[in-house]
């Protein structure tokens, strides 16, 4: 059973404001989804939780261990998805997984692919050069590369841009069943994403109240202390 | 080690089908080259006199043309993201792509050289040294530029600034190669030269891509 | 006194350096003193509009406790 | 609440330097150039020419000291991510490119009634040249982002691989020089220093320091102004919108959070 826990975190992008005093919890099994308005955080939150962004305040803990301390363990364990699709135009769908499925060390590569490309259905594309691909199928390569390879933790921004509503249908199968798992989702999403019984984390409740932020703190030179709780109010 | 030979297979495979790359840094290389004799007039003394500098110097040049895109199409497209999170040290997938870069552009260019050196009338005792010089110099030199392609992702106007950051990192290199050459003409033994190059390989090999690497990660931020 | 100025002969150059030293230091000093002074003015203004801003909210507050 | 007047640690620490630290600069300049311009003999061999070099050794002093100063500062900020570490070594760049092309600058003047030339291939200015292009790299990079944060950050960096790379620079420069200067042209070394030299040498190498940390100080709060100032531009509070009014409808450009609910 594993547990995936974020506490009292802080996250200043520059000078911007992101969020503060925010905590989640997850465990086996479950799904957060985030909600909040443009630039509430979602993103940057997602990108705390795979620790490409470091908070300003706070810890993300994974049974109990700072993600921060063992990251390859932490990368090891997460899928992330983020905007872009990074799908390479001159290689082919298949080549273009291969790179991430030996990142990860798979040992059936192929059919691990193959089950992949099965499991959203371009696997009639796995030839086929990233350029010929419309932004839907590429949008499924980038979500056929979360399948490949052994993963506890999802963490999907957006994860349905660009399909159309069959398709999101499928996403949320194969959300549904990586929990059947044993898996944790989180994600962000603009449409209803048929998800049974997500955690709703509502980033708009997080946000850091910017003119007081700014009386509170008048010399911006990192000398001032934030706490969570004194940033969040 | 995995990952090392993954993204290295993956770079060297997009430049193969992309293509043009290699072939344009050779013939960059090659008509800056030939400027020269432009330049100084065509006799062969002077030419071949500073043979040896001029090929650093153009070899230098077209190894920077390519940095740029060392990380810039990973940085756009969202890989370089991925990479980053991916399980693999990203010090080592960053040397996974230096080698893929010194091996399109490097490479080429130590083949190329001697074309040159013969075209401005340099002493054939220089060859040896000249391709063995470019053999420690060039990776030297994608090691230590990937530091400046790191760090100008996202910024405006990448391209000539990576020169601007890159250049001055570049003058021992450019130093000690074209001094090898230089030794080696007057028939003096050049192994100090190319000793001292093989130091800085090494320093480069082993410090570089943890410097790269964290400019990296501050580019994810 | 004509003497002093000429420096043997090198006055040129040696008033010159000094004069090159210290019209760099003191542009350098009068630039950052000048965009100090803006940068001050402007925050100032932008604090002002803070503060009332501020003083509206808090009139606001009793209504909407 | 009235926690407004707070004033942040670095004011709190400069403001009562700053006054000491500027009367300081003016009186050691003053004594440097009375006793360089006045108080001292021309060298026996340079004759009065040598006075430039109150001001070249200063300026070469300045440049390598400020260089230091922003490694250091790039590495503070390395391990301890204070922000207050990139704004210093972000304020120290120009100061430190202001010497070194002094440096240059002075010293060329002094070369060509001395040596005949303007500019010599000389191992020490040619460091210093190089040090200089390190220091228009460093400004190019800082200036080139969008995110001022990220361009100081990214700046810190090179500034610690900069570091790292003048030693070995110094080195094949040296190695450089000697392999192919010619004896014929004197070596810029500038004369062993006579006691009456020194005097003045170290009144405005004290001086430089003195002008370098007041101007360092000036620039740091100038920088967080400039900070104070974004991120009241970027607050939204020019938003005349009342809370509640705009809760369900995003807004793109306003600061997004400014009227989020409490």
């Amino acid at each position: 059973m594993a547990d995936f826990s974020g506490s009292d975190l802080t996250c200043l992008r520059g000078e911007r404001l992101v969020f503060g005093g925010l905590s989640f919890a997850a465990r086996s099994g479950d799904a957060i989804v985030l909600r909040g308005r443009n630039g509430a955080g979602k993103s940057s939150l997602l990108r705390v939780m795979a620790g490409l962004l470091s908070p300003r305040a706070g810890q993300i803990c994974w049974d109990g261990e700072n993600i921060l301390e063992d990251r390859i363990g932490h990368q090891a364990r997460l899928q992330y998805l983020g905007h872009q699709d990074a799908v390479k135009p001159v290689l082919s769908v298949r080549d273009n997984l291969r790179l991430w499925g030996q990142m990860r060390g798979v040992d059936d590569l192929d059919g691990e692919i193959d089950a992949a490309l099965d499991a959203l259905d371009i696997h009639h594309l796995s030839r086929v050069a990233g350029r010929y691909l419309s932004s839907g199928q590429k949008r499924r390569t980038a979500l056929a590369r979360i399948l490949i390879g052994q993963s506890d933790l999802w963490l999907l921004d957006e994860p349905t841009v660009g399909l159309d509503r069959e398709s999101c249908g499928e996403v949320a199968r194969l959300i549904a069943e990586f929990r059947a798992r044993g898996g944790i989702v989180i994600y962000s999403t603009h449409i209803d994403l048929d998800v049974d019984a997500p955690t709703v984390l509502d980033l708009d409740e997080f946000a850091i109240p910017m003119v007081e932020w700014l009386m509170e703190h008048p010399e911006m030179d990192g000398s001032a202390p934030i706490s969570a709780q004194e940033a969040a109010q | 080690m995995n990952g090392f030979l993954a993204i290295l297979q993956r770079d060297l495979r997009l430049a193969l089908r992309q293509g043009a790359d290699s072939v344009m840094v050779v013939a960059f290389f090659i008509v800056t080259t030939t400027l020269f004799p432009f330049g100084v007039g065509p006799e062969a003394n002077i030419l071949a006199r500073i043979a040896s500098g001029v090929i650093w110097v153009s070899a230098l040049l077209a190894a920077m043309l390519s940095l740029e895109r060392v990380f810039q199409t990973d940085y756009e497209d969202g890989t370089l993201e991925l990479l980053t999170l991916s399980p693999v040290s990203l010090e080592l997938l960053v040397l996974g792509k230096v080698c893929a870069h010194w091996l399109t552009t490097g490479l080429p260019l130590i083949i190329a050289a001697p074309l040159m050196a013969v075209m401005l009338n340099m002493d054939q005792d220089g060859f040896v040294t000249l391709m063995l010089a470019m053999l420690l110099g060039t990776p030297a030199l994608s090691l230590i530029g990937a530091i400046g392609a790191a760090l100008i992702l996202g910024a405006r106007r990448g391209g000539v600034l990576v020169s601007l950051l890159v250049l001055p990192l570049y003058i021992p290199v450019l130093i000690f190669g074209a001094g090898a050459v230089e030794a080696a003409l007057l028939g003096i033994s050049a192994t100090a030269q190319l000793q001292i190059m093989a130091a800085i390989l090494l320093i480069a090999l082993a410090a570089t891509p943890f410097a790269t690497a964290h400019a990296v990660r501050q580019a994810m931020e | 006194m004509s003497e002093f100025f000429s420096m043997g002969g090198y006055g040129g150059y040696i008033w010159g350096s000094y004069a090159i030293t210290a019209i760099a230091m003191i542009a350098l000093l009068v630039a950052t003193l000048r965009s100090l002074r803006n940068s001050r003015i402007e925050r100032d203004q932008l604090e002002a509009v803070l503060q009332s801003r501020r003083s509206r909210r808090n009139k606001k507050a009793p209504k909407a406790p | 609440m009235h926690r407004f007047a707070k004033p942040s640690v670095f004011l709190k620490l400069t403001d009562p330097l700053l006054p000491w630290l500027s009367g300081a600069t003016a009186i050691l300049i003053a004594a440097g150039l009375y006793f360089a311009l006045f108080a001292s003999p021309g060298d026996y061999q340079q004759g009065d020419t040598v006075r430039i070099m109150y001001l070249h050794v200063p300026a070469a002093w300045m440049g390598l000291f400020c260089y230091v100063g922003m490694a250091v500062c790039g590495a503070m900020s390395l391990i301890w991510k204070h922000p207050l570490a990139d704004i210093c070594a972000r304020a120290t760049a120009p100061i430190g490119a202001t010497f070194t092309a002094l440096c240059l600058i002075t010293g060329s003047l002094w070369g060509e009634p001395m040596w005949g030339t303007w500019w010599v291939w000389d191992a020490r200015l040619t460091s210093m040249l190089i040090l200089l292009f390190l220091y228009l790299g460093y400004i190019a990079l800082v200036n080139a982002f969008d995110d001022p944060e990220r361009g100081s950050k990214a700046g810190s960096a090179l500034a610690l691989v900069g570091a790292v790379n003048v030693p070995i620079v110094k080195f094949s420069v040296d190695w450089w020089n000697t392999l192919h200067q010619p004896a014929s042209i004197v070596r810029m070394d500038g004369p062993t220093v006579d006691p009456s030299m020194q005097l003045p040498l170290a009144l405005m190498i004290l001086g430089f320091t003195c002008y370098y940390f007041v101007m360092l100080i000036l620039r740091v709060r100038l920088e967080l102004n400039e900070r104070r100032i974004r991120a009241l531009q970027l607050s939204g509070m020019f938003d005349e919108r009342s809370p509640g009014q705009n809760t369900d409808t995003p807004s793109y450009d306003a600061g997004h959070n400014a009227e989020a609910s409490q």
